[in-house]
């Protein structure tokens, strides 16, 4: 816990006026971030990249506002705090919640995609190629058929899965 | 904690300033009568009042609704009602005392009176908030009447999906109302984290704070970040009842196990809402009735912290044979151990606080050695369903259900009734009958174990929960377990009508009837002034300072009043 | 923390005889104006990060969607339109630009030109929501509603693949309560700009102006989120 | 399953009930000792320092910080303890050994269904002594949650998505099984047995528990009647389950809960077991589950021929 001692950060009232200039640079480089934000995803494939530097631009901006708009910068710390608090919070959340459902089926106790996931998965594998059901393992194996339509792929043998699967691989 | 000064002049001449002086007859339950007077105040001491009716009201329906549910398993087979009334009853029981009882009575009633008082400040930061969480409390408890009116939930109160998203439409007005009351909770939580960072009174530094207001403090932490969970998962599982988005429902390719991440994120934290308050309680009480500095202020204070802090990080463990990965089981079970650290440290503490203490064996001191018998053992069960392997066996059995009974009424109940007798001089200005006091103490005492111990073996040897009917072979533990809720409600009964004899016929009050050092009893009469104090007081000591009592309060700083009585009085 | 508090004067009698100055808005249970203040945007940090909380379900429940089905959401995303997103994107950086500026003019005490501000802000909002009707209408026209509603006209055919469903309730969900939020807001500054009509603001007191302020950038912060999750990647 | 269990478990009958046992009673021992300790002192203090008169001024005693560390580092330690073995026993009940016999397991509102590899199925679980069985688990409805105390084994079920449990019985016995996780008005009713059996025992009830080939229709129905688990709600004799008594029901006169009324004949049954919601008879509620329709013609035909035998 912080000491309660300490004075405010800046002088009477606390009210520290944020200059026009600040604010008005501040929309600035808030537009510029969403062009730029907007090019990056739809002229660039980065691939795996895409979701992360989107991400990344989002939290540029959101610090911006954060910082600038609502004057947090000039601010009690408490209110910084309380913010930090609850952006934690909201990681825990995501991310214990991932723990799970990524990972879903670890042990072999708990089937890691669907019934209807697999039921859809062994059917079109039994279309396309009757010795192969029961084959894939993987939700990527169904979903890299089901992106394939067996129309498309008159050689079966030959389906080139690695184009598919990769974003799949990303997470 | 906090260094004393003993010389210091000019605060104990302010101090020594007795407020009786004044208006011995005004006080904040007199200086207005009308019904609206306390329908529109925004005086924290009379919300706290409202808070305890309205809480009181709701734990003896939800009371009736759990002997009802005893009644039923006297035998096995139909007893007193069929199989979908029963469902209903223990849901109703749980929802209500959850979300209508447990949660808000610490915080809405002795925190709300007791937390700006002992703080120095006059009231909380928004009085009118204060009160609109009251009305928001009672619109919450208005929809879940409706829910009971019109009948049949029946999905306990964790509303699991897809059972809950495929059942009666009235789950709409529970869930409704567990979204509406969450508002008064996070209402509550925000006034009391400003109110003690803000309006703390000169001298009152972090570690001068009770430990009372440290609990409270890391209680509304856990509202004010857990309560928006439970409100969007209601939306999200009213939006899936009524629109099917298929988050949660198997049936359109959700995911039920999402749903309890969901829930239990929230409702984790939230057995948290209710039992760190009650921490709080306890450590005033300990001190308080052993005349003796409390150990380890430091480790009690932020281990309430720290346990708000781990709090959300252990939601998993109830989730171990719900198909969750295993990798999340054992972080989550790996977490639940470390949360039984500061939960250790504060028992053992509590404990050795009476070490070379003067133990004072009033009620609420009754209700505090209960608390530590009956909480440690809910809490080193809860270490034993903490174990993976252990609790495969034991999940979703009748040791969970007497597990969560040993905290929730064990702990939080029976220090709810601690504080209770131990502010009640305070709030209303009379004296209760100590001696029948002690007696309800032992009569709740007794009758919760029996009660509840006997549901441990029933669930350790197979009996699961929520079952309206049972094997002939568990008849005779499931019947001495009723006999003992009948114990139970006959102690409690006996509190509410001696206090309500108190209220009418009970001997004043004097100001500091247990020689406590926390400025409600230091610096107001009893009943306290609407403003509370006369004068800001300045707090040149810590909370548990005895020693230094006669510096802060007229006398000789034992006390006045029940201690006159208690023996005739030699000094040393 | 808390440094008004603990710097107050002391021995306060019954509400008044502070040194300060007593302005009609003072509540008599705090020592000063700064006090008040200061804790009126505790409190409204406090409810705003209850509000991040309430929406970090809905981003949970994105991000596990997304982990098992990126393919999907990839695939659905395309149906929404990232010029009118992006439009919209704009829209609330400007009103957060405006709320900014109102703020800063209330403290100068040039409240004419705060009025003129929180009027741009209600504008912008409306030009949003606007934006929103037809975004929706467009969906709804074609099938893609949220939840069981859900069938693709003809048409959109490449979106009736499995959990799909998903994306869409997903996207109708968060940015339904983020329209909500919007419309709220919308209400909150009609309803400041009406009392600063009235001339109740001034540098001393303009506390609603500022809380309704951070109010509208946390809502301007969850669609800076929300527009490259839904509509880019 | 009797009373040879100890005073906390009943008797256990699987190769990991005596690992469980064993991290129970490590834990429980350890928290009576912890207890009792806390315990004592507590009502040491509460004797030894009792108040003697109101004006005992106990001398200040100061906190101690080496007491706070030790009670932090001790439990921390001990729980860690705790934890890894519990982590350990977790693992083994969750991976099932490959070899294991495998039965797959269908749960419904308020039925247990098994269904052996060789197609025989049975709402009591048989399995053999001595012998890894793997049980692959799926609910048609909500969620249910499978638990045979006396093998320490439980796992929820879900639908939509397989779980499984595996166990190895250590002696030939019957135990009970339960549901743990509420599923509706008849969540207490939803149990069942299992039946451990000695190997060669296991074999012949399998190959006797197919449907003979020259049975009547109506002998058919009354096996699927009990395999299917249509007995949980409806019972031969006239009480009043959860669904209305097969006893004279067929060739009388339902009235519905839209008012109208109904002749129960072959087409209502089948319809009624095909499509349970489409017709509901007054004063029942809508709980049968849909999962019927997978039934063979070959099937219904003798369960309908089943139900018309059933007059008083």
């Amino acid at each position: 816990m912080a000491h309660d001692a300490h004075a405010h950060a800046d002088g009477d009232h606390g009210h520290h006026i944020i200059p026009m200039p600040v604010l008005l640079k501040t929309f600035g480089g808030l537009i510029f971030l969403t062009i730029l934000t907007v090019l990056t995803a739809t002229q660039l494939d980065l691939g795996a990249f895409n979701v992360p530097l989107a991400l990344a631009i989002a939290c540029g901006k959101a610090t911006l506002v954060i910082m600038f708009f609502m004057g947090l910068k000039y601010d009690n710390r408490v209110n910084t705090l309380t913010l930090v608090l609850g952006i934690l919070f909201v990681l825990i959340f995501i991310s214990f919640t991932l723990f799970d459902t990524a990972f879903r089926g670890d042990i072999g106790n708990v089937d890691t995609i669907p019934q209807e996931d697999r039921t859809r998965m062994e059917e079109t594998l039994q279309q396309r190629d009757p010795g192969r059901a029961g084959l894939a393992t993987s939700p990527a194996d169904s979903l890299a058929l089901e992106q394939n339509p067996l129309e498309e792929t008159p050689a079966p043998a030959e389906e080139p899965a690695p184009e598919t699967t990769e974003p799949e691989a990303a997470h | 904690m906090a260094t004393v000064m003993h010389t210091d002049a000019p605060a104990e001449a302010a101090a020594h300033h007795h407020p009786e002086h004044h208006h011995p007859e005004h006080h904040y339950l007199n200086h207005e009568k009308t019904i609206w007077s306390w329908l529109s105040t925004v005086d924290h001491k009379r919300i706290g009042i409202m808070y305890a009716i309205s809480v009181a009201i709701f734990f003896l329906i939800a009371g009736v609704l759990a002997l009802l549910v005893r009644m039923e398993l006297l035998g096995p087979g139909e007893t007193i009602m069929g199989p979908d009334a029963y469902n209903q009853v223990f849901t109703l029981h749980a929802v209500m005392m959850v979300f209508l009882f447990i949660i808000p009575a610490v915080p809405g009633f002795l925190g709300n009176f007791a937390l700006p008082i002992q703080i120095g400040a006059k009231d909380v930061a928004f009085p009118r908030l204060n009160l609109a969480s009251w009305y928001i409390f009672m619109a919450g408890a208005a929809l879940a009447v409706i829910a009971i009116g019109v009948g049949q939930v029946d999905t306990g109160w964790t509303f699991y999906t897809p059972y809950s998203s495929d059942g009666s439409n009235s789950v709409f007005f529970v869930t409704l109302a567990v979204f509406v009351a969450g508002f008064a909770s996070i209402f509550t939580g925000i006034n009391f984290i400003v109110t003690i960072h803000k309006m703390r009174a000169p001298g009152m530094t972090w570690n001068r704070l009770p430990l009372f207001v440290w609990a409270l403090y890391a209680t509304s932490i856990v509202q004010v970040l857990a309560t928006p969970v439970i409100g969007i998962t209601m939306v999200l599982l009213f939006l899936e009842k009524f629109l099917g988005i298929g988050i949660f429902d198997p049936a359109l390719g959700g995911d039920p196990i999402l749903f309890q991440h969901f829930f239990w994120f929230y409702s984790h934290p939230a057995v948290y809402i209710m039992i760190l308050p009650a921490f709080g309680i306890i450590s005033e009480l300990v001190t308080v009735f052993s005349r003796q500095n409390i150990q380890g202020y430091t480790f009690i204070a932020l281990s309430s912290v720290a346990i708000a802090f781990l709090g959300f990080l252990v939601w998993g463990h109830h989730m171990f044979v719900s198909g969750q990965s295993a990798v999340s089981s054992i972080i989550f079970s790996l977490i639940t151990y470390l949360i039984g650290i500061p939960t250790g440290i504060k028992v053992l503490n509590w404990v050795s606080t009476m070490y070379k203490g003067s133990v004072w064996l009033q009620t609420p001191m009754l209700y505090a050695l209960s608390f530590l018998f009956l909480f440690t053992i809910g809490g080193l069960t809860g270490v034993m369903v903490g174990v993976l392997a252990v609790d495969v066996h034991l999940h979703d059995t009748y040791f969970i259900v007497a597990h969560f009974h040993y905290v929730m009424m064990g702990g939080t109940v029976i220090a709810l009734l601690g504080g209770f007798h131990y502010w009640w001089p305070k709030i209303t200005g009379k004296m209760y009958n100590e001696t029948l006091g002690k007696i309800a103490a032992i009569l709740i005492f007794i009758g919760f174990n029996i009660t509840f111990f006997t549901q441990f073996v029933l669930g350790s040897r197979g009996m699961p929960r929520r079952y309206y009917d049972y094997l002939p072979e568990f008849t005779a533990l499931h019947q001495i377990s009723t006999v003992g809720s009948w114990i139970l409600a006959l102690g409690l009964f006996m509190v509410l009508f001696y206090m309500i004899h108190s209220m009418f016929r009970g001997k004043k009050a004097p100001a500091n009837p247990w020689g406590a050092a926390t400025l409600e009893w230091t610096h107001c009469t009893s009943p306290p002034d609407p403003h509370n104090f006369h004068h800001t007081p300045i707090v040149t000591h810590g909370p548990y300072d005895y020693h230094a009592l006669e510096h802060l309060y007229e006398g000789d700083g034992v006390g006045d009043g029940a201690t006159v009585e208690a023996a005739p009085g030699q000094k040393h | 923390m808390a440094s008004t508090t603990t710097t107050a004067a002391p021995a306060v009698e019954h509400g008044h005889g502070d040194g300060h100055a007593h302005h009609p808005r003072f509540q008599h249970h705090f020592v000063s104006m700064e006090q008040q203040f200061d804790s009126a945007k505790l409190g409204m940090w406090l409810f705003l990060i209850t509000e991040i909380l309430l929406f970090s379900g809905m981003f949970v429940a994105y991000t596990v969607y997304r982990v098992w089905h990126p393919e999907v959401f990839e695939v659905a995303s395309e149906a929404l339109n990232p010029f009118l997103g992006g439009l919209n994107t704009v829209v609330l950086l400007a009103s957060s630009l405006t709320v900014a500026l109102s703020i800063h003019f209330v403290q100068k005490d040039q409240i004419q030109k705060m009025n003129w501000m929180l009027l741009l802000t209600v504008l912008c909002a409306a030009i949003f929501m606007v934006v929103k009707y037809f975004e929706y209408t467009a969906k709804f026209e074609h099938g893609l509603y949220a939840g069981e509603a859900f069938h693709p006209h003809a048409g959109y055919e490449q979106f009736n693949i499995p959990y799909a469903r998903q994306f869409f309730s997903i996207y109708f969900v968060m940015t339904g309560i983020h329209g909500v939020h919007v419309l709220i807001g919308m209400g909150m500054f009609t309803w400041l700009y009406t009392r600063g009509l009235r001339g109740h603001f001034s540098s001393e007191w303009y506390t609603p102006v500022e809380l309704s302020g951070l109010y509208w950038h946390i809502v301007d912060l969850i669609w800076i989120f929300l527009f490259p999750l839904m509509y880019l990647i | 399953m009797g009373d040879k269990g100890t005073f906390w478990l009943p008797e256990g009958a699987s190769t990991l009930a005596g690992e469980v046992d064993a991290l129970f009673y490590f834990v429980y021992w350890i928290s009576v000792v912890i207890f009792v300790a806390v315990i004592a002192a507590m009502v040491y203090f509460m004797i030894r320092y009792r108040r003697r008169t109101p004006h005992d001024r106990p001398p200040v005693v100061h906190e101690s910080k080496v007491l706070e560390v030790t009670w932090i580092v001790v439990p921390t330690i001990l729980v860690l303890i705790v934890f890894t073995w519990g982590f350990k026993v977790f693992l083994k009940l969750g991976v099932a050994p490959p070899d294991a016999y495998e039965i797959q397991v269908v749960g419904q509102k308020w039925s247990w269904q098994f269904n052996y590899p060789n197609g025989v199925r049975s709402s009591e679980l048989h399995v053999p002594v001595d012998r890894p069985v793997r049980l692959q688990m799926s609910s048609v409805d909500v969620l249910h949650s499978f638990y045979i105390p006396a093998f320490r084994v439980k796992q929820d079920v879900l639908p939509n998505r397989y779980t499984s449990i595996w166990f190895e019985a250590t002696r030939a016995d019957t135990f009970q099984v339960y549901c743990t996780e509420y599923c509706g008005t008849q969540h207490s009713g939803m149990l069942t047995k299992v039946i451990a059996h000695e190997q060669s025992a296991f074999e012949t009830w399998l190959q006797e528990s197919g449907i003979p080939d020259d049975a009547s229709p109506a002998q058919r129905g009354a096996l699927l009647y009990t395999q299917l688990g249509c007995q949980a709600c409806h019972s031969l004799d006239g009480t009043r389950l959860t669904g209305p008594s097969f006893q004279g029901l067929y060739g009388s006169t339902h009235g519905l809960a839209d008012g109208s009324s109904v002749e129960v004949d072959d087409n209502y049954l089948r319809e009624s077991i095909l499509e349970p919601s489409a017709k509901i008879v007054e004063g029942y509620a809508n709980v049968m589950p849909a999962s019927y329709g997978g039934l063979t013609e070959d099937e219904l035909t003798a369960l309908i021929a089943f139900i018309e035998e059933q007059q008083p």
